[in-house]
């Protein structure tokens, strides 16, 4: 555990109104890991991850991206979220642009690299998640799994540092989730920072770095996987893992 | 009620007068409605920005605009407005039909705008794109496709409310022909001309509207 | 807003056009043509004052009783839209010399029993909004009906609606020749008609002063009366 | 513009003749409604009859309405009804403004009609039930219960719309405003003053209609 | 099999633009029997009702009520329907009006009956299907079983000789259906003549005394239910008695 520290959480608290959702999150994510992010529904998986891009805003606390503490107000976080690509349960393509327009349309007009440049680039991650037929096809006539495939290559235009997937299979059709897990897997062996939330164990059994299980706004053990999945510590996890595996 | 042989002859033989003051109507129309698009536009966005002065602005002016007579405010623009700046009869008309249509077009847009889904602007942002950027690019667009039928309606209604503009001197359909009614002292046949006329243009922007409307269902991505 | 200034203080809209405002629904004195232009009796007379004053004469159709907001807020150079001369006006626009005598009258139905203003006391009387027929009806009744034209007002009256009209005679008189079932009962009283002139422009209404003495003295003004109504109602009647 | 200490003046001064003024507004809004309501509800039992022509001759009146403007209907009923019969000048303008009103009312019903399930008619059938008593005793209450809050928009929107009456001499609001304001040469005081009247009126409206959708959402069995 | 003949059809057919619906199906239902329609979804159970309730027009075919043939156009249906009560899956209960309301509607509306009186025998009724305490209640405040039980009671207060119930409770929560059933239960005892669409194969079993089954518009199998369940003839009724039992 040498590696550079990329994401480093200190004290996180995040409340809705009178829910207290996150409570004094402390995490370190080192480059290059694969983090996955297990626990039940209501958790707080989905906002602790929104942190991280500055999706919600904290209520205290301290969140490190690289090197420095990000303060909303004080650093740009346009800036910061170029270097933190983010990949949704429901995809969120832009449906009024082709899948190439959806690649492109960040890099030319935040990063203002040339239209040029840019679909040549757009076209190797087409091939990266093997979908350069569909280039000029709208979202709509795409699969979930070709749609979840076009927004992690939409993420990885802006050559992000760490990549962010929330339950990125868990809207898609059974026999589609393989192909976006096997992208993922991909992307984590080519070295990729990766915080995942998900409930495929499978992946995270095979793929992470770091099982981190969270229950009721706390991070209750965090552990790599043979650890975790064969010798959970907590009670909680031993009946969470119960529980999930059945299914 | 005039003959049927009667309102024939005057019908073919006003065409002329007829047309050009149609012209008018729809110059009307499309200039109140293009301007009312832009005045829309921008109190729609007033409205969904996060200063709660912007939003009061932009509401108090709808609840202005929904809260009184359209010849009321037609009435109040062109003799107002003078005493600020003189425009031209034809713009001073055509401002005060675009402020009323701009109202309707607000809730149109701040409607259309609200329906596409959060996670776009999520999408927008997580990319490192600013608010104002994904907005443009993003939400927007989508939000006008949207908003194609209900403009379409807008456009029907603003057709027929430019008819008022005869109250402050545009020589459009109406008024052409309440004029020509009262030199010739035959206001029927001449009303149930201009209502022809209208009929006649609904119609036509009627099945405009249902084309867009259709190969809007169809193309839906 | 800015109007062109002339060098001898008068102040026009545009400095070669002289743009008169009438209504466009008064015949015989303004009404439109099968193109939209205007004529009558007012247009005529606009014509020869701006032929006079060496300005190209431009029309400007407007509900009459717009045009006296429409002189003030600058939408014209000047009214010949038949305006009375009365008080009331005089506080806001400035009137040239008179260029007709006329007067209002009343008219009903043909089987009416109101003959004078005696009769009209409670009856329903509709006049054209803005004109100054409706403080005429105002001393007789207090029950008063407005409309946008004299012809509107005429024309409900000649399909069963109010009692009576009060407008100009010869408005009346040549709506009943055109088949209106309608009288002319009792002249009510004189009145002068003249060219409406915004106030703060009293060098314009010096000149179209002189432009209509000029007018009368030629035989222009008479002219164009006998024209329209076969008589010369430019002459003051003794 | 005036200044705001002569905008109050003359509003205090001339209170009561707006309150005349607004009495009839109010009265012709209240009974064009009202009379528009049986149109409404006549042609939207025509149109959902199984007779075709019944069908075709409401969509043929709703198509007339909505295809032209108010104030060539407002024109063309006021001095073309007098060829025909004669009827009072309130009268006239209430009727021709409740045909219009009607045709949006008969949409409003035929909407509420068929939005009512098909089990009430069936359960009316199967106890015995004409067709004619079912619509009357189960379809209709239920009906006219969904169609009170359009109706109370409706009757916002006819509120504005008498304004039109005025150019058929009714001494509506915003009649007596233009006659006062031509009168006095002072037109954007008068004007400035009924948009305060209207501002009002349409403000109450839509207080009383939001608390009965209100009551209606909570009372909804 | 001497009683006297309430329903009978005869060569019964039904279509729905191309689909043929019902075909030519003949059954006689006798005086006091209760049938029981069973079948797949879409097999016209539901058709074949309301064909009885003249809900639908029939194509060609007999149906007799009581002694005549009924007529559409000829006999007056309002006449008929007064003496054949129907209840439907979805109760359609007049929302508008109190349970008693709901109840002395027809009664007072079609038949004339003073009001009263109508009230007097509404009140029997309901204390009959046990809800006297409801009379004055809206439906929206009954339960589906409740409802079920007013909407009987509102079909016998026109006193049918016929009653049929359209899956009286397949709309409802499994803990209210024996309410319904027991209702349904005491109007068989006291002699009613019904028949009954259901999926209840208990309460056909205890209950009917015919199961008919339904498949693809024709009656394919007719017995007792002794037969029926324990000794079905045709290979289809077999099939279909498999895979609903195991539910
Ligand atoms: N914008 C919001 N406003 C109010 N409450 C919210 C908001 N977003 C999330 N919550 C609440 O915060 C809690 C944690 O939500 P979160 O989405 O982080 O859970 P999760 O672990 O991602 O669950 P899931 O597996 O269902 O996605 C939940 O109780 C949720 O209802
Ligand atoms: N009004 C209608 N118009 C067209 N088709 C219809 C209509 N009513 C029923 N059908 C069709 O007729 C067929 C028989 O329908 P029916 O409702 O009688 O079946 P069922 O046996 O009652 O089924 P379920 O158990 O689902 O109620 C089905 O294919 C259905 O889709
Ligand atoms: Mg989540
Ligand atoms: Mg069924």
């Amino acid at each position: 555990m040498d590696a550079k520290e990329m994401i480093k959480i200190d004290n996180l608290n995040k409340s809705f109104g009178d829910l207290h959702v996150l409570k004094n999150i402390n995490m370190t994510v080192y480059d290059s890991d694969v983090v996955c992010l297990v626990g039940a529904s209501g958790s707080g998986k989905s906002t602790l991850l929104r942190c991280l891009n500055f999706l919600e805003k904290k209520d205290s606390g301290k969140i490190i991206i690289g090197e420095r503490e990000i303060i909303p107000g004080t650093h740009n976080l346009n800036k910061v979220r170029q270097k933190v690509g983010m990949v949704f349960q429901h995809f969120n393509l832009f449906p009024h642009k082709t899948v190439l327009e959806n690649i492109i349309e960040a890099p030319t007009m935040v990063k203002k690299i040339p239209k040029d440049q840019a679909i040549a680039e757009a076209k190797v991650l087409l091939s990266k998640v093997g979908l350069e037929d569909k280039a000029n096809v709208y979202p709509s006539k795409l699969s979930g799994g070709q749609k979840q495939r076009v927004a992690i290559a939409r993420a990885l235009a802006m050559e992000p540092d760490i990549m962010l997937f929330d339950e990125p299979t868990s809207a898609l059709d059974p026999e589609l989730v393989g192909e976006v897990l096997t992208t993922m897997k991909e992307l984590a062996e080519e070295g990729m920072t990766m915080v995942v939330v998900t409930h495929e164990m499978g992946f995270a059994k095979e793929v992470a770095d770091w099982i981190v299980y969270m229950n009721e706004g706390k991070i209750v053990e965090l552990g790599k996987p043979e650890e975790f999945f064969n010798h959970p510590k907590e009670e909680r996890t031993k009946e969470f893992l119960r529980t999930t595996m059945l299914k | 009620m005039p003959s049927l042989a009667h309102f024939l002859h005057i019908l073919a033989e006003t065409k002329g007068l007829f047309l050009n003051a149609l012209l008018l109507t729809l110059k009307l129309t499309v200039v109140s409605i293009l301007i009312g698009i832009v005045i829309g536009l921008f109190f729609a966005l007033l409205k969904i920005s996060k200063f709660k002065i912007a939003g009061f602005i932009s509401d108090t002016y709808v609840y202005l605009v929904r809260g009184t007579p359209l010849i009321v405010q037609i009435f109040i623009l062109y003799f107002g407005l003078s005493g600020i700046f003189l425009l031209p009869d034809f713009w001073a008309a055509s401002l005060a039909l675009a402020l009323h249509n701009g109202a309707y077009i607000a809730e149109i847009f701040r409607g259309t705008i609200q329906s596409v889904d959060k996670g776009q602007m999520e999408a927008g942002r997580s990319l490192g794109m600013t608010k104002a950027l994904t907005l443009r690019r993003i939400i927007l667009p989508q939000a006008f496709r949207r908003a194609l039928p209900p403009l379409g309606n807008q456009f029907i209604i603003g057709l027929k409310d430019s008819s008022l503009a005869a109250f402050i001197s545009m020589n459009e359909l109406f008024n052409v022909a309440t004029t020509l009614g009262s030199n010739n002292f035959d206001e029927m046949t001449y009303l149930l001309i201009v209502a022809v006329y209208y009929l006649v243009l609904v119609a036509l922007m009627t099945f405009v509207v249902s084309r867009i409307e259709k190969s809007l269902a169809v193309s839906d991505r | 807003a800015e109007k062109d200034k002339l060098t001898d203080g008068t102040e026009l809209i545009h400095k070669n056009q002289f743009i008169f405002a009438a209504s466009g629904e008064f015949k015989p004195f303004s009404y439109m043509n099968d193109d939209l232009t205007m004529t009558g009796f007012d247009v005529e007379v606009g014509e020869a004052i701006a032929k006079e004053l060496g300005l190209k004469p431009i029309q400007k159709r407007m509900k009459f009783k717009g045009i006296v907001e429409g002189i003030k807020t600058g939408r014209a150079d000047a009214a010949v839209a038949s305006h009375t001369i009365n008080p009331q006006r005089s506080k806001h626009v400035s009137f040239t010399t008179p260029y007709y005598y006329s007067g209002p009258q009343i008219f009903t139905r043909p089987d009416s029993n109101i003959k004078t203003v005696k009769d009209l006391a409670g009856k329903e009387v509709a006049v054209a909004k803005g004109s100054t027929y409706s403080d005429t009806a105002a001393k007789f009744t207090d029950n008063i009906k407005t409309y946008d034209s004299d012809i509107t007002a005429l024309k409900a009256l000649s399909t069963g609606r109010h009692d009576a009209v009060i407008t100009d005679f010869v408005t009346g008189k040549s709506a009943a020749k055109e088949g209106f079932k309608i009288k002319g009962q009792q002249l009510i009283e004189r009145s002068e008609q003249a060219v409406v002139i915004p106030q703060d422009n009293p060098q314009l209404l010096k000149r179209v002063n002189e432009a209509l003495e000029q007018l009368r003295k030629d035989g222009t003004l008479s002219r164009i009366s006998k024209k329209y109504f076969g008589e010369d109602i430019t002459k003051k009647p003794e």
